[in-house]
C-alpha cells in the first residue's frame, strides 16, 4: 500500500459510486463492496488515488461501484494488469479483485507469479465455488459432487488449495474472510492493504442464485484457532490441512516487497547513444 | 576491374570456429575507416555449436540489403555448410577461400563455377601460440579487402583490450599470418573509396534502433517474455530504461506481457512491449481491451517464418494479416511498419507518438532480417515525435471519460487526479464509461474509434515514395531497401520505375495511395509472403488503377533486389 | 383482414416476472398446433432480476428471422424495459397489452403510434391462488392468437407435469382468465392455417442444432470453456457426448480447451470446442499449430457484439477478420458459416467432414441470434458428411506423417500404430517431420496446405444461391434469412434479386462466386458490422463484375429484412 | 500408466530415433534423454504407445529424439493437450516434457490444473533454472541474484515452489531427480510412469551453456533423508523447507485417477434427437 500520505475523516460512502450493481439480491459481493468502502474509509485513502483492477465474472464487476480509479480488464488477467500499473506507479494503491473463476481457473499462472513477484498489492478473490455470470458452470473451488449442467453429476475433480498455492508462490499475507462479516473483513482488507508487499485474502462470497447451498456458509466458518504464524514450513501444514473455513490473517511473512527504483526521467536521451558510436 | 561501390563477403564456420566474430571485426574496421555496411547472421537450429555464416555486404552508401550473391567467402570449415542451401549464392564471379581439412564445399559453392583457393587456415593457426583460424580468415578477408594490418590491430586492441595481451598478440599474430597467406590471391574486386561525411555514424540492429525509438518517443515501461528474435530489444532496454527513470518487468507469458503494459500506460506511463508471432496470437485478446478501452500501447512484432513454431531464426512478413486483422470485433488501431535498421528508430518512436495521440494500440511490424542486422546508419535525427497523450486537467463535473469529442480523442483522467475516477472497460460502454448494450452509444464508441484514426491527419511519413516511372512497386518494411535498389538497377537499364512504401499499414490512406499512383500503368506488389497478404489486403481497400502483378514468395530466403529486377524487367 | 402467414409477438417483463416461459409456452403451442416459429430472448445484463423479453414470430413456413415490428406486444411490467431500445419495434398496426400497475411504457411503445389496452393482469393473478401474471399473459396472447384453452392446457400438463397439481391448477386458472380478460379486446392480426406436412419438426436453439451437427459428424470429444453465447453448446454435448461414447472435458481456460482438442484429435477423436470473440483471441496460437501439424479441429464460434468484451448478450459478425486472418504466419485453413438454426446442423455436421478430410482446422462462425434462438424446423436428413480421415494403413519402411501426396492431404498414422511414429511439429518441417528451416521444405509445405484446400471439390454446399435478378444479394451467417425474406418482398415489388450466402467462407471459391454473379448488374453486399469486413473480403479475392454498395451495421439490433428491402428499393 | 499389456525384451536403444538433438555438448539433457529410454525398457512398453508430448525449449525438444509418438506443441501447453489425449486415448502412456520455463513460467496454470484433474499421466520438468534455448533470461527458479541481460543484477524475485505447488494443486506422487545420474532418474520416471493418476518428476537437469555453475549440483543433490510420505501436511511443510535438493519420490497420496467412463461408440444417434421432437 502507499498513498498514505493524506488521511481525511472518510465515511464508507464516500467510496461507493452511484451505479446500481447487476448482482442479484443477496449476492455476498454486495457484503464486500461493503468491505471495501470501509477498509478504505478506515485507511483514509483519498479514492482518487486507489486503483481497483478487475478480469470479468460478476466478482469482477465490483471496481465500476467504487469510486475509485477501476480497471475492468479482461478475464482472468488482472494481476498482470495491476502489476504494470503498480511498478510505474508505486504511489498508487491498487487491490485487486478476482472471483474463484477469473482468479483461479483462467486466471492461475498470474495469481502464481504475481505471489511469486510480491509486488505491493492487495488481491481479492470473491470464492462462491461456482462461475456465476455465465449461469453456474464448477470451478476449481467447486466440489467434486456439485451437479452443474456442463459436468452432469459432478465434475469427479477435488477442489485445489488456493492458500497454499499463493503460499508456495511466495505470497507472504494470506487471510480468509467471510463476506457475511463485512466488518471483520473490512479490518483484514485494511490490514492487508497495510501490508508491504502482495497480500492475498479469499473471502467466501456465496452466490445465492446458482449456489443456494452457500447460505449455509454462515454457519460454517470461524476463527481460526490459532494465530497467524509467519513460519512456512508450520503454514504449510495448516493450510493444507484445513477445511476452508477458517477465517483471519493466516500467514504472514517478511519478505521485503519488489519494487524496481524508478529512477529521474528529465535525463538526457543521447547518453543511451553512447553504445552504438563508430 | 573499376572499383564497385559495393562488395559482399561471407564467412562460414561450424560452431565455435568464430565465423560470426570475424565478420563483425571486418564491419567494425570497414566502418571505422568510413564505409557503411549491413551485417547480418545465419544460424543452425543448434543453441551453440551447430553451424553459423556472417554475411556482410560493405558499401559507400547506407546498405539495406543483401546481395544477390557474394564476391569472397571463405569457408573455415564447411561442415553442415550445406544446411544454408541457398542463402550464400556464388557465382563464377566469386572468389572462395577454403581451408582443405574443413571439409567438402556445398553444392551451393561447387557448382556456382566460383573460383575455389585453397587456404590451410588450421594449419597456420596451430602453428602460433593461441592462434584460431578466424583470425587468419580475418587477415585474409582484410587484405582482399584492401585494409592496413593497422586499421585491423587498432580494432582488435579496442574490442580485446580487456582480453589481456596474451589474446591480443596471438590475434594479431594470426591477421598477420593471414595478411601473408593472402599475399599471391589475385581478387578483382576493389571497394570504392569512402564517401567523406561529417555525419555521425552509429553500427546498431534494427532491434537496438526500435528500442531506442521508442524510448525516444516517451516509453518509460517494457514487459518482456523472450521469444526469437524479438529478444534483443528487450535485453537492450532492460539496462537503458532504467537509465531513464524507466522500468522493464519480466512477465510469466506473452498474456501478462501484454496486459502488464495496459496496466502501466492505464497509469499514465507510455508502455511497449516486443515479440514474434506466436506471442502475437497470445496478445490478440488485450490489443483488444486496449482498443475498445482506449489505451495507447506499443507491441513491436519482430517477424518469423511461421506459421506456428515456423523457422524462428529466420525473416517472413507473414504477421501481416493478424496485425491488421487479428482482432475480434470491429477494432481499428494503428500498424505499422519500419523499412530498414535506420528506420526502425523513427518509425518506432512514430508508432509511440501516434499510439499515445490517438489512444490506441500501435503494432509495429519489424522482421528478423531488420531487426537482427547490423548496420552502419547515419544517426537519425532528433524528431518531435515524442508522446502527446491528451490528459484531463482541472476536472470537475462529471467527467466523461469517453466524450465524444470531435476529432475522436478524448481527455483521459489517471490514477490519482481527483475528480477523474472512471473505470476503463472492455464492454461496451457510455461516454462516461458505464457499461451498456444500447445500439445508439455501442455506435457512438464504434464510430468515435474509427474517427479517431481515419481523420488523422499522418502526414508524408505514411509511406516512401520515390521515383515517378510508370511501373510502380508497391512494397513494405524490411523489402523497402531491396526494392529501391531494384528500382535503381531498372533505372541503369532504363526502365523508369516508382517505388512506393507504405510505412502506415492501417488505417489505410485510400487518397494518398491514390495520388502516389497517379499516372501509373502498371504495379507491381513485392512480399514475403506465401499467400500474398499484402496484395489482397491493398486490393481489399483501394482500387488500383493499373494491371497488377503479385510478386510474393515465403522465407526463409530474404528476397533480393535481384528477383525484384527480374521481375520489373519480365515485365517492361 | 386476410390471415397473414407469419405474426409477432413480444413479451416484456422485469426479472422473475416470467415473461420468457411465457412465450416459450405460446412457441410449443404454435409449434404442437402444426405452426413455425422463432423464439428469441432478450435481457438486461443482470444475472437474475433484470429486464427480460421474449420474441417470438410464428408463421406458417420456417421461420429465420425476426419482424420488422411486431404485432403484439404485452407488458407484464415495463420496469427498465427503456432498456431495450428499438430492440421491440411497434407501430400503429401493433396491439399493446399493458398492465397499468407495471409501471410506464417505453417511449418505443407510446411514440409508435401503436393501440394500447391496459389489463390489470397482476391483480387478476392476485385473485387466483397461486397465480402469475405471466399466466394471465399466455392465457390473453394464446386467445388473441385463436388457440384454445384445451391447446394451451394440453401442453401446461406436459411440461409442468412434475410440478405437482397444485402449480397446474394455479396456470390453468391463470390462462382461463387471461382468456376471459382478453375477450373483449380486438386483435387484428389472423395467423393463417398451418400447411399440413409429413415431416417430422424438431424444436431447438441454433447452439443445439450445432452440437448435434458435430456429433453426427464424427466429434466424439470436446473441450469447455464457458463463454455466452457459446455455453449452451457445451452444456447440450455434456451428457450427450457420454451417451456416444464420447467425453467432455472443462478446462480451465481457452488455452487449454484448444490445445486438448488437438490432443484429442492427434489420438484420433475428432474433437470440437465452442467459445465467443474473447475465447477465440485465446485460441489463436493453437489453431495455427493444428493448421502447421496438419491436426483436425473444430471451433465454433458464437459471435457477439464486439470488440473486447463488448456486449456479451447480443449478436454480430465481427469475428469474420480474426477468423480468417487471425493466424500469424501464412495459416490457411477452413472457415465456414451456418445460416440458420437449422442449418447450424448441417454446416457444423461438414465443417467436421471437411477438417476430418482435410487434416485442418474449422472454423465454424455461427453468431448470438442463432445459436440462442429456438426455432421449429423440419428434421435435418441425415447426410452422408461423416469424418472420413486418412488414416495410415499398414505401415511399413520409414513413414512420411506430411509426405506430398498429390491432393496435399497425406495419411495420418495414430498413436498405437506400430511403425508410424512421428513426432507433430509446428515447426517447419520435411515431410517426415523433422524440423528444418530448408527453404524447399518449407515451400513445399506451405503449398501441400494451401493446396489440399484449394484443390478440394467443396460441391454445390459451398453457398446458398437463389434467385437470377441482375441486382445480387451476397450476405452470410444468420443474415441470410433476412436477406431471404428482402428479396421475396422485393420480387413482390417487382424487383427480381438474387442472393447469394457462402456457407464456405474460406477457402475462397473464386471460380464459383463468378459463376454466381453472372449477368448480375449491381451488387449489395449485407452484413452486420461496423467495419464492413465482408465486404473488404470479397474485394480482396474476387474480381467482382458490376458495381457494388455495402449495407452494413453493427450489433446489438439485427438487421431486419426491412432493412435489406429499403437497401433494395432504394437502388432499384 | 497403461498399455502394459505387451511385455518385451526391450532395450533402451530400442526407445531412441535416429535424429541428431540439437543440444549443446554436455547438456544435462542428455542423460534425461537416457532415462527415459531407460525407463521404457525397463517397462517394456511398445515404443508406438507411448505418446510423449511437450512445449518449446530445448528441454521440449525431447519427443523427436525418442522412437515413440511425439507432440511438439507450442510454448507452455504441453499439459493441456496430452490431457485431450490422454482422456480419449486411455489405452496410451503418456509422459509429458516440459522445462522450468515451458512449464512453471508460461505453462504454470496448466500445472496447476493437471495437477488437480490427476488423469493418468507423468510430468517431466526438465528444470535448468534458466530459458536455454531462448537464449539465457531467468525462469521462475532461477536465483534472485542470478545476472542476465535481461535482468541485470539479478530479478530479485525468488523463487518458487513447484513441488509444493503440486501438493497444492492436488498432485499425488511427487519426485525429484538429478539428471546426472539417469539410473536413478530412470527408476523414478519407471514408478511415475506405473502410478495410477499423474504424477510429476522434477529432474534438475543443468544447462551447460547459460548456467555453467550448475555443473556443480552433482556436488549438492543428496538423497531424501526420509522415505516418501503420504500425509499432505507433512508433505507441505517438508517440501516447503527443502532446499531443492533432496531426491527421490517425496510424496506419494492415494487420490484416484480421473478417467471418465469411455462408452460403446456404435451407438444410433437417433437417441439425440427425442429431446427436440415436437
Ligand atoms: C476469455 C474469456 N473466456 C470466458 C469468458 C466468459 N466468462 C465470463 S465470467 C466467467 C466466469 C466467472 O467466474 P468467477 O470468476 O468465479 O466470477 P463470478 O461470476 O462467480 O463472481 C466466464 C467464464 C470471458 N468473458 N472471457
Ligand atoms: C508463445 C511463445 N513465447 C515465447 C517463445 C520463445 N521461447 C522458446 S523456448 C522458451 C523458453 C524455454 O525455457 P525452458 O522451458 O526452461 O526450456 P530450456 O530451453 O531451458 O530447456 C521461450 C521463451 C515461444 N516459442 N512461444
Ligand atoms: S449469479 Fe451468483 S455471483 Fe452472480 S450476482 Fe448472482 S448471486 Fe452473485
Ligand atoms: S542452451 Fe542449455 S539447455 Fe539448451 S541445449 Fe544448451 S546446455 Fe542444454
Ligand atoms: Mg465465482
Ligand atoms: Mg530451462
Amino acid at each position: 500500500m502507499s498513498g498514505l500520505t493524506t488521511r481525511l475523516a472518510c465515511k464508507p460512502a464516500d467510496y461507493k459510486s452511484d451505479l446500481k450493481p447487476i448482482w442479484c439480491p443477496g449476492c455476498g459481493d454486495y457484503h464486500v463492496l461493503m468491505s471495501f468502502t470501509r477498509a478504505f474509509a478506515q485507511l483514509g485513502l483519498p479514492s482518487e488515488s486507489i486503483a481497483v483492477v478487475s478480469g470479468i465474472g460478476c466478482s469482477s464487476r465490483i471496481p465500476a461501484y467504487t469510486n475509485c480509479y477501476g480497471f475492468h480488464g479482461v478475464h482472468g488477467r488482472s494481476l498482470a494488469l495491476a502489476a504494470g500499473l503498480k511498478v510505474t506507479r508505486p504511489d498508487l494503491t491498487v487491490v485487486v479483485a478476482s472471483g474463484d473463476g477469473d482468479g483461479y481457473s483462467i486466471g492461475g499462472n498470474h495469481f502464481l507469479h504475481a505471489c511469486r513477484r510480491n509486488i505491493d498489492m492487495t488481491y481479492v478473490v470473491m470464492d462462491n465455488r461456482i462461475y456465476g455470470m455465465t449461469k453456474g458452470q464448477p470451478s476449481p473451488t467447486t466440489e467434486p459432487e456439485f451437479d452443474t449442467a456442463l459436468t452432469p453429476g459432478g465434475t469427479g475433480v477435488a477442489p485445489f488449495h488456493p492458500l497454499v498455492v499463493a503460499l508456495a508462490s511466495g505470497a507472504n499475507f494470506i487471510a480468509r474472510c467471510f463476506s457475511g462479516d463485512p466488518n471483520e473483513t473490512a479490518d483484514v482488507l485494511a490490514e492487508a492493504i497495510r501490508h508491504p508487499g502482495f497480500s492475498f485474502v479469499e473471502i467466501l462470497s456465496p452466490c445465492v442464485t446458482f449456489r443456494p447451498d452457500e447460505k449455509e456458509w454462515k454457519e460454517l466458518v470461524r476463527p481460526a484457532s490459532v494465530p497467524a504464524t509467519s513460519d512456512q514450513g508450520k503454514a504449510a501444514r495448516r493450510l493444507m490441512t484445513d477445511d476452508g473455513f477458517n477465517l483471519g490473517i493466516l500467514y504472514r511473512g517478511n519478505r521485503p516487497p519488489f519494487q524496481p527504483a524508478v529512477g529521474a526521467r528529465d535525463v538526457d536521451l543521447t547518453e543511451l547513444e553512447k553504445d552504438f558510436e563508430l | 576491374m573499376a572499383a564497385s561501390p559495393s562488395i559482399s563477403i561471407a564467412i562460414v564456420g561450424s560452431g565455435g570456429a568464430g565465423a560470426l566474430t570475424t565478420v563483425n571485426f571486418l564491419l567494425e574496421v570497414a566502418c571505422a575507416a568510413g564505409w557503411h555496411g549491413l551485417f547480418t547472421r545465419t544460424l543452425g537450429p543448434q543453441i551453440r555449436g551447430g553451424e553459423a555464416a556472417g554475411l556482410l555486404r560493405l558499401a559507400v552508401h547506407p546498405v539495406e540489403c543483401l546481395p544477390d550473391q557474394f564476391d569472397l567467402i571463405i569457408g573455415i570449415d564447411w561442415l553442415n555448410a550445406h544446411r544454408f542451401g541457398n542463402e550464400i549464392k556464388a557465382g563464377p564471379q566469386t572468389l572462395v577461400i577454403s581451408d582443405p581439412r574443413g571439409g567438402e564445399p556445398p553444392p551451393m559453392v561447387t557448382q556456382s563455377g566460383a573460383r575455389v583457393v585453397e587456404v590451410e587456415m588450421k594449419e597456420i593457426a596451430k602453428s602460433i601460440s593461441g592462434g584460431r583460424p578466424n583470425m587468419i580468415a580475418l587477415g585474409i578477408a582484410s587484405r582482399l579487402l584492401g585494409f592496413t594490418t593497422e586499421q585491423v590491430f587498432a580494432l582488435i586492441a579496442k574490442q580485446l583490450g580487456d582480453k589481456g595481451t596474451a589474446a591480443i598478440e596471438a590475434s594479431r599474430a594470426g591477421i598477420k599470418a593471414g595478411f601473408e597467406a593472402a599475399a599471391g590471391i589475385g581478387f578483382e574486386a576493389e571497394l570504392a573509396k569512402p564517401v567523406p561525411s561529417e555525419a555521425r555514424r552509429w553500427l546498431l540492429s534494427g532491434n537496438e534502433a526500435a528500442a531506442l525509438g521508442a524510448i525516444r518517443g516517451g516509453v518509460r515501461f517494457a514487459a518482456a517474455y523472450p521469444i526469437t528474435p524479438a529478444t534483443e530489444i528487450l535485453e537492450w532496454l532492460s539496462p537503458n530504461l532504467t537509465k531513464v527513470g524507466g522500468i522493464l518487468l519480466q512477465a510469466e507469458d506473452e498474456l501478462a506481457a501484454i496486459n502488464m503494459i495496459i496496466g502501466s500506460s492505464y497509469g499514465g506511463t507510455p508502455a511497449l512491449t516486443a515479440t514474434s508471432g506466436p506471442g502475437l496470437s497470445l496478445m490478440i485478446e488485450a490489443i483488444g481491451l486496449a482498443t475498445a478501452a482506449e489505451i495507447p500501447i506499443v507491441v513491436i512484432d519482430v517477424m518469423r517464418g511461421g506459421p506456428s513454431t515456423g523457422i524462428p531464426t529466420k525473416s517472413e512478413q507473414t504477421d501481416l494479416n493478424i496485425a491488421i486483422y487479428g482482432l475480434h470485433g470491429d477494432a481499428p488501431h494503428l500498424v505499422l511498419a519500419p523499412q530498414s535498421v535506420s528506420d526502425s528508430l523513427f518509425t518506432t518512436q512514430w508508432a509511440t507518438f501516434l499510439a499515445e495521440a490517438l489512444q490506441t494500440p500501435a503494432i509495429v511490424l519489424s522482421d528478423q532480417f531488420m531487426g537482427q542486422s547490423r548496420a552502419a546508419i547515419e544517426r537519425p535525427a532528433d524528431v518531435a515525435f515524442i508522446g502527446a497523450r491528451s490528459v484531463a486537467a482541472n476536472i470537475s463535473g462529471s467527467y466523461k471519460r469517453y466524450a465524444l469529442a470531435p476529432g475522436g480523442v478524448s481527455a483521459m483522467a489517471l490514477p490519482g487526479m481527483p475528480g477523474g475516477q472512471y473505470t476503463a472497460d472492455g464492454l461496451t460502454h457510455t461516454e462516461l464509461g458505464i457499461p451498456t448494450s444500447g445500439a445508439g452509444d455501442h455506435l457512438a464508441q464504434l464510430d468515435k474509434r474509427r474517427d479517431k484514426l481515419d481523420r488523422f491527419n499522418f502526414g508524408d511519413h505514411w509511406a516512401s515514395i520515390e521515383g515517378s516511372g510508370d511501373l510502380a512497386i508497391i512494397t513494405w518494411g524490411s523489402l523497402t531497401g531491396a526494392a529501391r535498389e531494384a528500382a535503381a538497377r531498372a533505372a541503369a537499364d532504363g526502365v523508369n520505375v516508382r517505388m512506393i512504401a507504405p510505412r502506415l499499414l492501417a488505417p489505410v490512406q485510400p487518397e494518398r495511395l491514390a495520388a502516389a499512383l497517379e499516372g501509373v500503368r502498371r504495379i507491381l506488389v513485392v512480399e514475403q509472403t506465401h499467400g500474398g497478404q499484402f496484395h489482397r489486403y491493398l486490393r481489399a481497400h483501394h482500387d488500383l488503377p493499373a494491371p497488377v502483378r503479385a510478386f510474393h514468395r515465403p522465407g526463409p530466403l530474404p528476397i533480393t533486389a535481384g528477383e525484384i529486377h527480374r521481375a520489373i524487367i519480365d515485365w517492361s
